[in-house]
Formats: structure tokens, C-alpha cells, sequence
């Protein structure tokens, strides 16, 4: 089968919705296919890697530290769309993995380049 | 390899819509759907959008029946209508859609 | 041309699966195949068979297994997000050591892989968030 | 029982979502009690009231329509924010119902008179 | 004081009852009542006894159980509510003619009437939308 | 009357947070939730918001084991931190609380 690049976007921010955990989901089934995944994450979805999330105090168990583990699992790129970072006040160090940042017009190439995104 | 981008939320409460531009690309198409539909009644809110997206090569569809059931009317021109079919004929234009 | 659909929103709250159903009757009448259509996150409760609306209001479970049967579209739940949401065959019920089963006939109940396996498969996927 | 004010908010548009239906089947199990009840429309939940709403081509049946019927059923007052309808270039005519128009002010008095306030 | 709690974000998609579920505790902790909990719109899928998740997630539907076993609080789900997203009771499932029933035995199924009394007699009302 | 607001949508993404201060009178206090939690990490975000809020006499405060979830830092002094016995206390210092 020729490759067929998939993207996963995450979008929205941790624990106030199940995207975050759901979407993870989908992008470990995915590293069973031999195809090439790649993650990107757009406005609040950037708090998906926010480092330091403690949920050792709450009941919640929840996916965020499996991001950590996707590189091993065939994920090739985590892309984060700069301006979405620097709007929220963050640096690329407070991240949890190292992180490619994009800028608008970089996010459009990669889209194109797609052969399905799957949105979150 | 072109590409879809469709819109379901409203442009009077969600800031980010008016940055999703930014990622489409010319050729590429833009479908309002739920409530992204209803900014279609405001002479205003769309205005720039819409003239930005002409000047990139985007083109800009709303549809018919999520215009009708709300009881909106479309006040932009260069804001086509569409039915199902013409989304269906979107989608199998385009090589893929995204669901913002 | 071959089209598959992915559904994230929920049973009665989100217009999302109402739009799908829409549109994956279109296609159909436009000659294209609906190869699989898969209900994921709130989506999965759609396969509540025991979901029920007033008569007068659009019985989602009900169009859907209709459109099923009609045109031999594989409507397929997300079993963890529908297992997280109680929706369950026999099988999974017994499985879990539940008591009772929801599932509706038209439905089945797959992983995710079988999602990526018809994205693959298919000329287009539409996405109803 | 002293006279206890009710307000019930819309704040998001018709369709969508179940806040509109399901918050009118709040404000009319709220007819049955002795209590005066007031709606208020603030940002898209304008749209609930929009006249013209043609459900006739689809397979839905939605419960705009009953927002007509609230005022035989104890509803005294339809608030609607006149900022909220402006910027959605509606006017108070494209309404279904007779409306009061109030400014930002007026609504923030509106709240502090309310004895509680749902929010759909 | 008397509080009465009302949610309307859905089982597993929201963290609007599990904030609920936190606030519950906190106001008994602090030596309130809460004279009720109302689960409408989509919460009304916390009542559903089918709903599986992993051992080290929360378990939502299992938690509040135990809150209302523990300290006397009533647990409603909106009976349209809950009928439209397929939670039944088994007299609900026998008087629509549906196959199965998936109430959990901690919480009842009222109409709205039941959320307007328990507010109107309460000292406190609060919402997680 | 004094009124609790719990607001529980992003700062980011929702452009109406901006006007619900205008909907709140003085003696009033609004209680950042969830998504609402995550603007405190910018240290821009809240300031025009929290200053508004200081002149018109409308206390702020935010969920403590939000924050904590979410891993954000608070870079507001005028925006207090409260757990979830300081939650219900809000409850009860005030006659009604509005979930936006």
C-alpha cells in the first residue's frame, strides 16, 4: 500500500472534554497501520502538552502522559502552531515532548500534504 | 490535494474562526454548516472573511437547509448556497475534507 | 465513489449525526457507496435501542437502522467509547458482568482499526464533529 | 409562599444543540408553580426567537414554535439583549413574540432581582 | 444550609458532574445538606448501569452511587431526559414496548417538577452547565 | 441580591466571556471553572478583564484543583485561588450563582 500520511489535530484543551483522551485512542490504533502519523495541535489544544498537569490529587485518570509515549509508537512529528502558543503564554519548554512549531502558512502546507486529517 | 474545511460553529462566539483561514490554501473550499451558518444574516461579520478569502483563491459555500431551518436569511453574494447534493459534490471535488 | 463517515456527536444534543444521516442519503441518491458510517465519542449513543422520542420528533436510531437495512450501509460503534457510555451487547454485557444489554440490531460494536481500515479503503471520508 | 422570581437564559442558537427544547421543557413544567417567571435572550440564543425557522424539509420537529404559546402559560416577560440582536444584524421585528429590549445595565439589574437563574 | 445541585454535562464526555461530584463533597464536608442532585440533558446518562470504564478511570455512575448511599442524597434523572438518550427504568422500558432496561438502583427518574420543588426549598442552588 | 458567576468556557475561544462582566453588579464575585482556568496563564489574557473587574467592585477568583489539573500557573495576584470548600463558600456568601 503506498503511504498515505495522516494527521490527528487536537484543538481543544484537556479534562473539561473526553477529545483529548478519545483522540489518543484513535492515534494508537493508528500506529498498528503502516502508515505515516503525525500530530498537530491548534489554538487550546496546545494545553494537551502542558507539562506539569497533576492529577494526582483528583480521581481523574486521564491520557495527556501517553503523548510522551507515541514517539516510540511511530508518531513522526508533533507539530504546534506558534501563534497558538504564544497567545496562551507559553514557551515550547513548558511542553511536555519536544515539539516542531509552525507558523499559519506552514499549517496549510502540511495539511495539503495529508492524505486524511482527523480532527479533536 | 485539496481540501474541504468545514465550519459548524458560530462566528459570534468563537474567536478562532476567523484564524482558520490562514491554514486553507488556494483552491481549497470553505462550507458553513450549523452554526456558522447564522453570521450569514449579519451584513458585517463575514464581510472581510469573505473578501480575504475571494483574494486567496478560496471558495465559500453555506447550506440551504441549516439556512432554512434556523430562518436565516444569506445576505452574501459570494456566499453560495448549497443542498446536500452540492456538498456531496464538495466533497468528491476536494480530496479531503476536515471538520473543524 | 466509495465514502465513509466518522460521527463525534451525541444521541438527541448535537445536530452532527442529523446532518450525516442528511448527507449520506444524498450521496446515495447521487450513485456513491457509504461504506461504513462509524459512531464515535458521544456518537456512540446511537446505538441505544432503547433511546425513545416523542412521535412527532426525528427517531435517530430508528432513521439510521432504516437507512442500514435499506442501502446495506455497516453502521459500527466505537466499543470503548460506547462500553464508557453504557451502550452494550449481550456479549459485552456478559463480558463486564453486566446486568442487561442495549445494543440495537442494525449496529455493531468494532475497535477503532476498523475505522482507519475503511478511511483507507474509501476514495473520501467526511467527518461530522 | 412568597414570591420567589424565576429566570430561565437562552444563550445558544436553535438546532445545534438541546438547550433550546429541553430548557422549554424547564420553563413549562415551571408554569404549573406559582412563581413569575421571566426569559431572557442573550448572545446567539437571539436565534431561538427567529421568525421564519422552516422545519418543514426536514425530519426535525424542534420546539421554537412554543415559545409563542409561553405567554398564555404564565410567562410574563421576554427580555432580549439589545447588543446581542445588533451585532447579529437582526431586528426586534424578525422576532416571533414581542420582545423587551434591554441594555447591558439593564440586564446586570435584571440578574440581582431573580430569586435563581437557569442557564441553557 | 440546603443545597440542591443541578448538571447537564454528559457521562464521560464532560467534566462538568465530575466537578459536581467534588463540590457534593466539599459542601457535606463543610456541614451542608444536599437535598438533591438533578441530571438533565445529557447528564441523564449517569444513571445508565451499563456504562464501563477502565479500573483506573472514574467511574462516574459507580461515585455517585456511593456519595448518595453514603450521606442520604437523592439522585433524579430527568425522566425525558434520560427516555431520549435511552436510560429506562424497567417499568419505562415495559410501558414503551422497549426490550431491556439499564437504570442504575441509585438513581430515580422524575420529571423537571421534581429539580423547580427541590429548588424553590433549598437555601442554595447550583449548576454545572 | 449578590450573584456568583461561574464561568467555565475558554478565554481563548469564546468571545462573549468579555461581555459578561457588563451583567455583573457590584458585590457580585465570578469563580473561574475548567476551560476559564486556562487564560490565567497568560499574563495579557485577564488583565484588561481583572482591572474592570477591581473598579466595578466584582471580586475574581479561580478553582484552584482546575489549575492543578491542567498544570497552568496563575500569574494573577487579583485573580484568587480557591478549592473546592472555597467554592462552596462563594456559594453560600452569595444569594444565587449563575452557571454560564
Amino acid at each position: 500500500m503506498s503511504d498515505q500520511p495522516l494527521l490527528y489535530v487536537f484543538q481543544s484543551a484537556p479534562y473539561s472534554n473526553a477529545h483529548g483522551p478519545e483522540g489518543l485512542d484513535a492515534v494508537l490504533i493508528g500506529s498498528a497501520f503502516e502508515q505515516s502519523m503525525s500530530l498537530l495541535f491548534l489554538h487550546d489544544g496546545v494545553f494537551q502538552l502542558r507539562a506539569g498537569q497533576d492529577i494526582s490529587a483528583s480521581d481523574l485518570k486521564r491520557h495527556s502522559k501517553t503523548f510522551r509515549a507515541l514517539q516510540d509508537l511511530g508518531v513522526e512529528h508533533f507539530y504546534v502552531h506558534d501563534q497558538a502558543l504564544l497567545a496562551r503564554g507559553l514557551t515550547p519548554e513548558q511542553l511536555m515532548v519536544d515539539v516542531e512549531l509552525l507558523d499559519a502558512a506552514a499549517v496549510a502546507t502540511l495539511l495539503q500534504q495529508q492524505h486524511r486529517v482527523m480532527t479533536f | 490535494m485539496s481540501c474541504l474545511h468545514t465550519l459548524s460553529r458560530s462566528w459570534h462566539e468563537s474567536i478562532w474562526l476567523y484564524e482558520q483561514l490562514a491554514f486553507a490554501s488556494p483552491g481549497d473550499a470553505v462550507l458553513l454548516t450549523r452554526d456558522a451558518v447564522l453570521a450569514t444574516e449579519s451584513p458585517i461579520t463575514l464581510a472581510s472573511f469573505l473578501a480575504k478569502c475571494e483574494a486567496q483563491g478560496v471558495s465559500v459555500y453555506v447550506l440551504a437547509e441549516d439556512l432554512k431551518l434556523r430562518g436565516v436569511d444569506n445576505k452574501y453574494q459570494n456566499c453560495h448556497a448549497v443542498d446536500y447534493g452540492g456538498f456531496v459534490d464538495l466533497v468528491i471535488q476536494h480530496d479531503k475534507q476536515i471538520a473543524w | 465513489m466509495k465514502i465513509n463517515i466518522l460521527i463525534n456527536g451525541g444521541l438527541y444534543s448535537s445536530q452532527s449525526a442529523y446532518s450525516a444521516w442528511q448527507f449520506a442519503h444524498a450521496a446515495i441518491s447521487a450513485g456513491h457507496e457509504i461504506t461504513q458510517v462509524f459512531f464515535h465519542q458521544d456518537a456512540a449513543g446511537h446505538g441505544n435501542r432503547l433511546a425513545t422520542v416523542m412521535s412527532d420528533e426525528f427517531d435517530a436510531v430508528e432513521m439510521w437502522s432504516r437507512l442500514s437495512v435499506k442501502h446495506a450501509v455497516p453502521l459500527v460503534l466505537c466499543v470503548s467509547a460506547a462500553e464508557r457510555r453504557g451502550v452494550m451487547s449481550q456479549e459485552q454485557a456478559a463480558e463486564w458482568g453486566r446486568e442487561g444489554d442495549n445494543l440495537h440490531s442494525s449496529f455493531a460494536v468494532q475497535g477503532l482499526g476498523a475505522l482507519l481500515e475503511a478511511t483507507l479503503a474509501a476514495d473520501r471520508m467526511v467527518t461530522f464533529a
